[in-house]
């Protein structure tokens, strides 16, 4: 049973990571509906960015806030080459543009910043917590609970930024109807490009989390795709739903890793390692059948 | 400019309706055939066959797979390599384990399978749309190719998934050299793009492209949204998995699940955005340009990084080629979400008018 | 100067109350539809006019109520059942399929009277091919009635609006719907637009015996048109007769005034 | 073909006709553009539904010598229909379908038609209308039976229905359309044929059997015209032009006749059909080229100089290459390419590709026009004739083609110039008689059986023949120089922007004008040089298309001085009318060519302005519209002067 729960609070602590990402993503669609296939690309960019500042010598703290500048250039950018070009375009379109960004990000990155994989360290120790291990017998990692206190912090302090900046609520206004947002007086165009700005800072934050746990590499892309069920999951449109179908799918990922392999062992043989790879997807899938608009979204009427 | 249609006029809806109305256009296609048939084989040397040529008309064939479900039902996947997975393995098992089946059976059978699949993994569509629909198609692009490398018996027990496929022979004869190869799978393809024509000129393909425009309107009308989506999911990845059979077969000769992957379905979906969405021409262009891009990019990069004495690594090519890919497809969508079939529909109807602009 | 003869009630709708959520979108709304007849639905904006063609045409499943049609209890059902039996529509945005050609867009009106099946399609043969032809021989002669040959072939997202409403009306009438359910077919119209569009109309229910239920703001082409006028307001019916009656119903009177002014 | 001695007895249409479905009653003879598709009819199967409506009309009991009103655009079943009637030796008489029912009343009541054929329920609705004026009126059949469900008269019929009825008498008499063809001659009336006139009521021109095959057999041998020839029929029917290009020249030569799908597809249905002989008024080939040149200025720029460098090598020489004259090698090549590049294109997005002759007639083409047609290689010819002689008095011999002649008499017809300077007629294709009008007849033929043309002009030192004008409007000015209006009006129309004119000056000091500007043309101009307008007289009121004009007006006094003895002719001063001359307002004839005394005493007001010296003037115009409707116009003309030219500077 000590493993179980092991299992369980190390799914819940990575799942807490997952959410990281899927925040940024439910940031841009909340605000422009643009579903962000790229948001991966941009955790992968900002940990590259970190870590090639530092490679150039900077120090850490010099590093993060000239990859936030970076990132938050890059989404300016992306937002007035890409996005405003497309305003009237299917989501469907807007969704394969992101695709292209995404390949875009994920060439230019490397070359901006060298290909191979780097660790990233960030002064906080990947070991058990000893307390923990003495006790309850269970590995849970110091750095699992670290990342879960950042992320934390960063969705208690976009709930804040969210409910009383003015920015905050005009974001909020622009998910709602983009007249009514208009009337606040900032101008559309600036609130998106704010919210490519806060989405690059999300991804960052992920970035560096993410390349301190497993090292910045190219597989970090996919690590941060699987904040795709997540939002499935939670809804593309609520911070609260991003959050717990993070946890969600970390916990049930993991713990389908552990327990569903040994049942196929005794059915067909062999190993079945791996099945984090696709349980997410898959467990999204059968759920959009059941609950389309996720557990937190708003559920859709189509009028005629 | 080339059109001579004055004098064409159609006496009976045969006519009208017929594949190619204008007689230069069915002239143009019959010499198109000819030298695909006839011409190419005379020149082409092997390497063009089995580097170019071969995964051109593969890949088409899977765009037109995809561009039948994204293009005409408006259903986006981003899971086409692993109905060319199911397609591949499907094909080797049939030849495996069906004593004297003809390849080309086996083939149809790998294609049937991958159809099966696809309705499976479409059967979410009927409720959900658009990306939601994407990220449910990566569920079929991870798992399948999980299932391919995890079962042994897909794989015949070998380890890791690799498969190396079984002679191709047809009607006693075995298909060896590139040339051969070359000469069956341009006729799959031929017929297969003829049969998708036939399709989306039909009652099946106007329902496809109702659902596409306006779902609520194609139901009031009398369509029947479950069935012709998964109608669409079907016949799509029946071509997908076609597809995967000859590539397996024809042009890689061994293949492994995780060649099937994540990336090829978004190269393959690059290629119905940039040749064309909605376009059966449009499959085989983007098949090209996407194919090409990366072959000449190895040739131009190095010279002109030559040119200014820069230094270079096959690593920065393939990095310059990934941002270009991302780069052009946000182009695309931009400038010409029609892609480069539209600009041949519309050099075709500038030839039209000429000399008057269109 | 009218032969058509109004025959019995083909639709009977009977206390069909529709909710969205919280929102009351029909109370308790009961009218019929005779045979052939030309039916209209009035009431200001808001007034549930769409609602209740979506709940003929099985768009919207009413929570309460009972639709009868030629006499039979309807069960709960999809719009593509409603489409096989016979009833058609327009929408009050154009919906027509914007990537494709005024003749594919009529052409897919038949759909439900197509059997092949798609290796048919595909080998484009037999049953396939024919039907092909004759059913372009059918669209042929709904775009002769409707006066679009010049249009043809032209894609329809290219069309001025009052030639795609036409185009609309065609697809519905592909079907050879037994009702036709019109949603505000002369809305944005010019005036020769919408004579045209009148007499189509009235060829239609003329010619074909097309019972027709329409929902039209323009008062004088309701008063001219229909049969019988349904008036709706706040999803309630406040009135029911021939257009004489009505216009001088004065629920509907000020049910008009209050919303006009 | 036709000079094979079977060929030669063939000598009424019924007989004609008979003989193609004998010979080739597999080939079509008609077509349609209708539900999509060009709907055909063999020669056997015209023959057959000819015949079969023949023994239809004969059941509703009409009789040898019956006029039968034909009215409705170009339809297959209206031309059998006036097969049908000359089976049974009546006289069908098509009207112009776009006529109101007041305007048909005349013709109607003028030939006692007993048995109108129509296209559809607008042309019904017209005749109802004005029934009770029309006691010989017994029977009226329709084509088109949409709207027709509630007519419940019995007088009326679907031509459908009479078919069938037909065939059962076919079946019970089965000599009976045998004997009935038999019974006719060459000299019977054939077709009975309305002038417009631009002065007081119209007049039937009765034009035989014989006379309408000589022209068409003549016509068909000149441009050696044979079986496989195809021709688009779109010209009003009652104009003897579509009737001899048409009906007449197909039944001789056994070519298709095709019908567009309606009057907007006509330029779409030219392009389908492609035909290889083509007739058009030069109006319609004015059109055209306004269209070429108005998509020509939206074209990229490269393609413009494209376009503009091959058409001066095709003005330079594709006349000559087409009348095969010598060229020199660089421009034959220069053609060549040019062929490729521009003229064989622009042929084929305009439907003629596959022209093998073409002719203009009905009033005088502009040389650049016609020039412009025959330098991109299409064999476009000028013809002239009336209706009096079916059309058929003059045709411009391939490889002789002058820009300003309509070419010799044509074979069979002898023409010569009287002393006033008329010209007159004589063969076998003129007019029997007008009907009922022994006194027009009498003045319209002289004692020696020559045809009075009422037009003048004379033979150059080829044998061509050359037009000046209607011998009547030829007047004279105050100084008494001559003065030819219709000369100096077809100037003016030869501009683009000009679509209409009208000329003053008989009795006069000078030359004045009114102006019609081309909406299309002018209209384009304008939003080129970002000029709004919000209507036909917003825009002909602007002062920079005052200028426009002016500037095409001091060009035409400039062609004039250099043709000397018309140099007192140059327009001194025009306005640019409020309103477009139009048929509905009685101001043109329905194959629109001006009424000019009507127009004059419309306008007096404006005529007095323009010789008074005024620079403006205030008219109110009354105005027809399409439904019937009346309505005023009224706008303050602007009045423009135009610089003149002198004779002898340009002399010198």
């Amino acid at each position: 049973m000590n493993f179980f729960f092991e299992v369980l609070i190390g799914g819940l602590l990575s799942g807490v990571m997952y959410a990281l990402v899927a925040l940024g993503f439910v940031m841009i669609y909340k605000a422009s509906g643009v579903f962000n296939f790229a948001q991966g690309a941009m955790v992968y960019l900002a940990a590259l960015a970190v870590v090639g500042c530092m490679e150039m010598g900077a120090p850490l703290w010099l590093a993060v806030i000239l990859a936030f500048a970076i990132m938050t250039l890059f989404g300016i950018a992306t937002e007035k080459f890409v996005l405003r070009k497309l305003v009237n375009q299917p989501p469907i379109a807007l969704f394969m543009a992101t695709i292209g960004l995404a390949f875009f990000i994920e060439g230019l990155a490397p070359l901006l910043f060298g290909s191979q994989p780097r660790a990233l360290d960030l002064g906080i120790v990947d070991e058990p917590i000893a307390w923990v291990l003495d006790n309850w017998n269970m590995v849970i990692s110091k750095f699992d609970l670290v990342a879960a206190a950042v992320a934390s912090l960063l969705v208690a302090t976009l709930a804040l930024f969210f409910q009383y900046t003015r920015v905050g609520r005009a974001l909020r206004a622009v998910a709602d109807d983009h007249q009514a947002a208009l009337s606040i007086g900032i101008p559309l165009q600036h609130i998106w490009a704010i919210v490519w700005g806060v989405a690059g800072f999300v991804a960052l934050v992920a970035g560096m989390m993410w390349g301190a746990r497993n090292g910045v590499q190219f597989a970090l892309t996919f690590t941060a795709l699987k904040a795709l069920p997540v939002l499935i999951l939670g809804g593309f449109t609520s911070v609260p739903g991003a959050i717990v179908g993070g946890l969600i799918i970390g916990a049930s990922e993991k713990l389908a890793e552990i327990y569903i392999p040994p049942v196929l062992q005794d059915l067909f043989g062999g190993s079945f390692g791996g099945i984090e790879g696709w349980f997410p997807y898959v467990l999204a899938l059968l759920f959009l059948l059941v609950r389309p608009e996720g557990l937190f979204g708003e559920k859709h009427i189509d009028r005629v | 400019m080339l059109y001579r249609e004055a004098g064409q006029f159609k006496t009976s809806y045969t006519a009208d309706q017929q594949l190619f109305p204008i007689r230069q256009d069915r002239i143009g296609v019959l010499v198109l055939l000819a030298i695909a048939f006839l011409g190419v084989p005379l020149f082409a040397s092997d390497y063009w066959f089995s580097a170019i040529l071969i995964p051109f008309l593969i890949f088409s064939l899977a765009a037109l797979g995809l561009n039948i479900l994204t293009g005409y039902a408006g259903q986006l996947s981003l899971g086409s390599a692993a109905f060319m997975a199911v397609g591949a393995y499907a094909a080797y098992n049939f030849q495996l384990r069906i004593e004297g089946i003809p390849i080309l059976v086996s083939f149809a059978c790998g294609g049937l399978c991958a159809a099966l699949v696809g309705v499976l993994f479409g059967l979410p569509s009927l409720r959900i749309k658009g990306f939601y629909l994407a990220v449910a198609t990566l569920a079929a692009q991870f798992f399948i190719v999980w299932c391919l490398t995890k079962f042994p018996w897909l794989s015949n027990n070998s380890s890791s998934g690799v498969i190396s496929t079984q002679q191709l022979i047809i009607l006693g004869h075995e298909l060896k050299t590139p040339l051969e190869k070359y000469l069956l799978v341009l006729a799959i393809v031929v017929v297969l793009a003829l049969a998708a024509k036939n399709l989306v000129r039909s009652a099946t393909g106007r329902a496809w492209m109702a659902v596409r425009d306006m779902d609520v309107a194609a139901s009031v009308i009398g369509i029947k949204l479950l069935p012709t989506k998964l109608l669409a999911f079907a016949i799509s990845s029946f071509y997908c998995g076609v597809a995967g059979a000859l590539y397996a077969f024809c042009y890689l000769g061994s293949v492994e699940p995780d060649g099937f992957s994540l990336d090829m379905s978004f190269k393959i979906l690059f290629m119905i955005i940039i040749g064309g969405v909605g376009s059966i021409m449009g499959s085989f262009l983007g098949a090209a340009f996407i194919l090409l891009l990366p072959i000449f990019l190895d040739v131009a990069l190095p010279f002109l990084a030559g040119l200014f004495g820069l230094p270079f690594s096959s690593a920065t090519v393939s990095h310059i080629q990934i941002l270009l890919f991302g780069a052009l497809i946000m182009f695309f969508l931009i400038v010409e979400p029609h892609g480069l079939a539209r600009l041949w529909q519309i050099g075709k109807e500038k030839l039209r008018l000429w000399p008057f602009p269109h | 100067m009218s032969g058509r003869k109004i025959g019995e009630v083909i639709l009977d709708l009977q206390n069909i109350s529709l909710r969205f959520g919280g929102v009351k979108a029909l109370t308790d709304i009961s009218f019929d539809v005779r045979e052939h007849e030309i039916r209209a639905i009035i009431g200001p904006n808001g007034a549930g006019k769409s609602s209740m063609l979506n709940v003929i045409n099985g768009v919207y499943h009413p929570q309460e109520g009972k639709i009868f049609w030629r006499g039979q209890e309807r069960r709960k059902m999809e719009p593509h059942e409603a489409a096989q039996q016979n009833i058609a529509r327009t929408f009050q945005n154009i919906a027509l399929f914007k990537g494709m050609s005024v003749l594919d867009n009529i052409m897919t009106g038949r759909i439900t009277k197509m059997r092949a099946n798609f290796i048919e399609h595909a080998l484009w043969f037999g049953r396939a091919r024919r039907e092909e032809l004759e059913h372009r021989r059918r669209v042929e002669e709904v775009i002769d009635f409707l006066e679009i040959q010049h249009i043809r072939k032209t894609p329809v997202g290219r069309l001025p609006y009052g030639l795609q409403k036409r185009v609309e009306l065609g697809r519905a009438l592909a079907a050879e719907p037994a009702m036709l359910l019109l949603d505000e077919p002369m809305a944005g119209m010019n005036v020769e637009e919408k004579q045209d569009m009148c007499r189509f109309i009235l060829d239609v229910n003329d010619q074909f015996g097309t019972t027709i239920v329409l929902i039209e703001h323009d008062m004088g082409v309701v008063m001219d048109i229909s049969d019988r006028v349904v008036v709706l307001d706040y999803g309630k019916k406040i009135g029911d007769g021939v257009p004489d009656e009505v216009k001088n119903n004065e629920d509907v009177i000020r049910a008009y005034l209050g919303a006009g002014h | 073909m036709p000079e094979t001695a079977a060929w030669q007895a063939q000598d009424t249409f019924p007989r004609l006709l008979l003989e193609h479905a004998r010979v080739r009653g597999g080939k079509a003879a008609m077509r349609e553009k209708h539900l999509g598709i060009w709907q055909t009819w063999s020669w056997g199967e015209v023959a057959e539904r000819a015949g079969a409506l023949a023994c239809g009309l004969a059941e509703l009991g009409l009789r040898r010598g019956d006029n039968v009103a034909i009215i409705g655009d170009n339809r297959p079943n209206l031309y059998m229909a006036m097969l049908a009637v000359q089976c049974l030796g009546g006289v069908p008489v098509p009207l112009y379908q776009d006529a109101v029912a007041d305007e048909m009343k005349f013709v109607l009541q003028d030939a006692s038609i007993r048995f109108a054929l129509v296209e559809d329920q607008e042309q019904v609705d017209k005749l109802l209308e004005i029934r009770e004026q029309l006691p010989a009126l017994e029977h009226i059949a329709y084509d088109d039976p949409r709207g027709m469900r509630h007519y419940a008269q019995p007088f009326l019929h679907d031509i459908e229905a009479l078919l069938a009825v037909g065939r059962v008498r076919q079946q019970d008499h089965p000599d009976f359309l045998g004997e009935e063809i038999d019974k006719g001659g060459s000299d019977d009336v054939s077709v009975m044929l309305y002038t417009s006139g631009t002065t007081g009521k119209p007049k039937g021109v009765c034009l035989t059997h014989r006379a309408f095959i000589s022209a068409a057999q003549g016509g068909v041998e000149f441009d050696r015209l044979g079986p496989d020839d195809e021709v688009l029929s779109y010209l009003p029917m009652a104009w003897v032009g579509d009737h001899l290009f048409s009906l007449a020249q197909a039944t001789v030569a056994g070519f298709a006749i095709n019908c567009p799908e309606s009057g907007e597809t006509v330029m779409n249905d030219l392009r389908e059909i492609g035909p290889t002989y083509y007739f058009a008024p030069p109006r319609v080939f004015e059109n055209l080229l306004t269209q070429v040149t108005i998509r020509m200025e939206d074209a990229s720029p490269l393609k413009r100089r494209l376009f503009d460098y091959f058409m001066a090598v095709a003005r330079r020489c594709g006349a000559d290459i087409l009348d095969g004259k010598p060229v020199g090698a660089g421009d034959r090549l220069r053609y060549a390419l040019g062929n490729v590049l521009v003229y064989g294109p622009l042929k084929n997005v305009l439907g003629m590709s596959r022209i093998r002759v073409a002719y203009t007639a009905g009033a005088a083409i502009g040389p650049d026009l016609f020039r412009f047609y025959r330098s991109i290689g299409i064999n476009l010819k000028q013809l002239y004739g009336q209706t009096e002689t079916c059309a058929y008095v003059c045709l411009q011999p391939d490889g002789e083609i002058k820009f300003d002649s309509v070419g010799k008499p044509a074979p069979g017809v002898e023409v010569k110039i009287a002393d006033n300077g008329e010209i007159l007629v004589r063969g076998p294709n003129l007019l029997k008689e007008y009907y009922k009008r022994p006194d027009a007849t009498a003045e319209a033929l002289d004692g020696e059986g020559y045809f009075l043309t009422g037009d003048a002009g004379f033979f150059d030192e080829d044998g061509h023949l050359k037009i000046i004008d209607r011998a009547k409007d030829v007047g004279k000015l105050g100084n008494g120089a001559m003065f030819a209006p219709n000369y100096i009006e077809n100037k003016l129309k030869f501009f683009p922007y000009v679509k209409e004119a009208v000329a003053f000056g008989h009795q006069r000091e000078h030359v004045c004008a009114f102006i019609n500007i081309d909406i299309g043309a002018v209209g384009n101009w304008a939003e080129r040089r970002g000029i709004a307008y919000s209507g036909y007289a917003d825009l002909a009121g602007k002062a920079e298309v005052g200028e426009l004009i002016r500037q095409c007006v001091e060009q035409v006094n400039q062609q004039l001085v250099a043709e000397g003895m018309l140099a007192d002719s140059q327009v001194h001063r025009f306005l640019v009318l409020h309103k477009e001359l139009d048929p509905d307002d009685d101001e043109l004839t329905r194959t629109r060519k001006v009424r000019r005394n009507f127009v004059a005493d419309k306008y007096r007001v404006l005529i007095d302005a323009l010789y008074s010296g005024l620079d403006s003037q205030y008219i109110e115009t009354l105005v027809r519209f399409e439904d019937g409707r009346t309505g005023k116009v009224a706008a303050d003309l602007r009045i423009h002067d135009a610089k003149t030219f002198a004779a002898e500077r340009l002399a010198a």
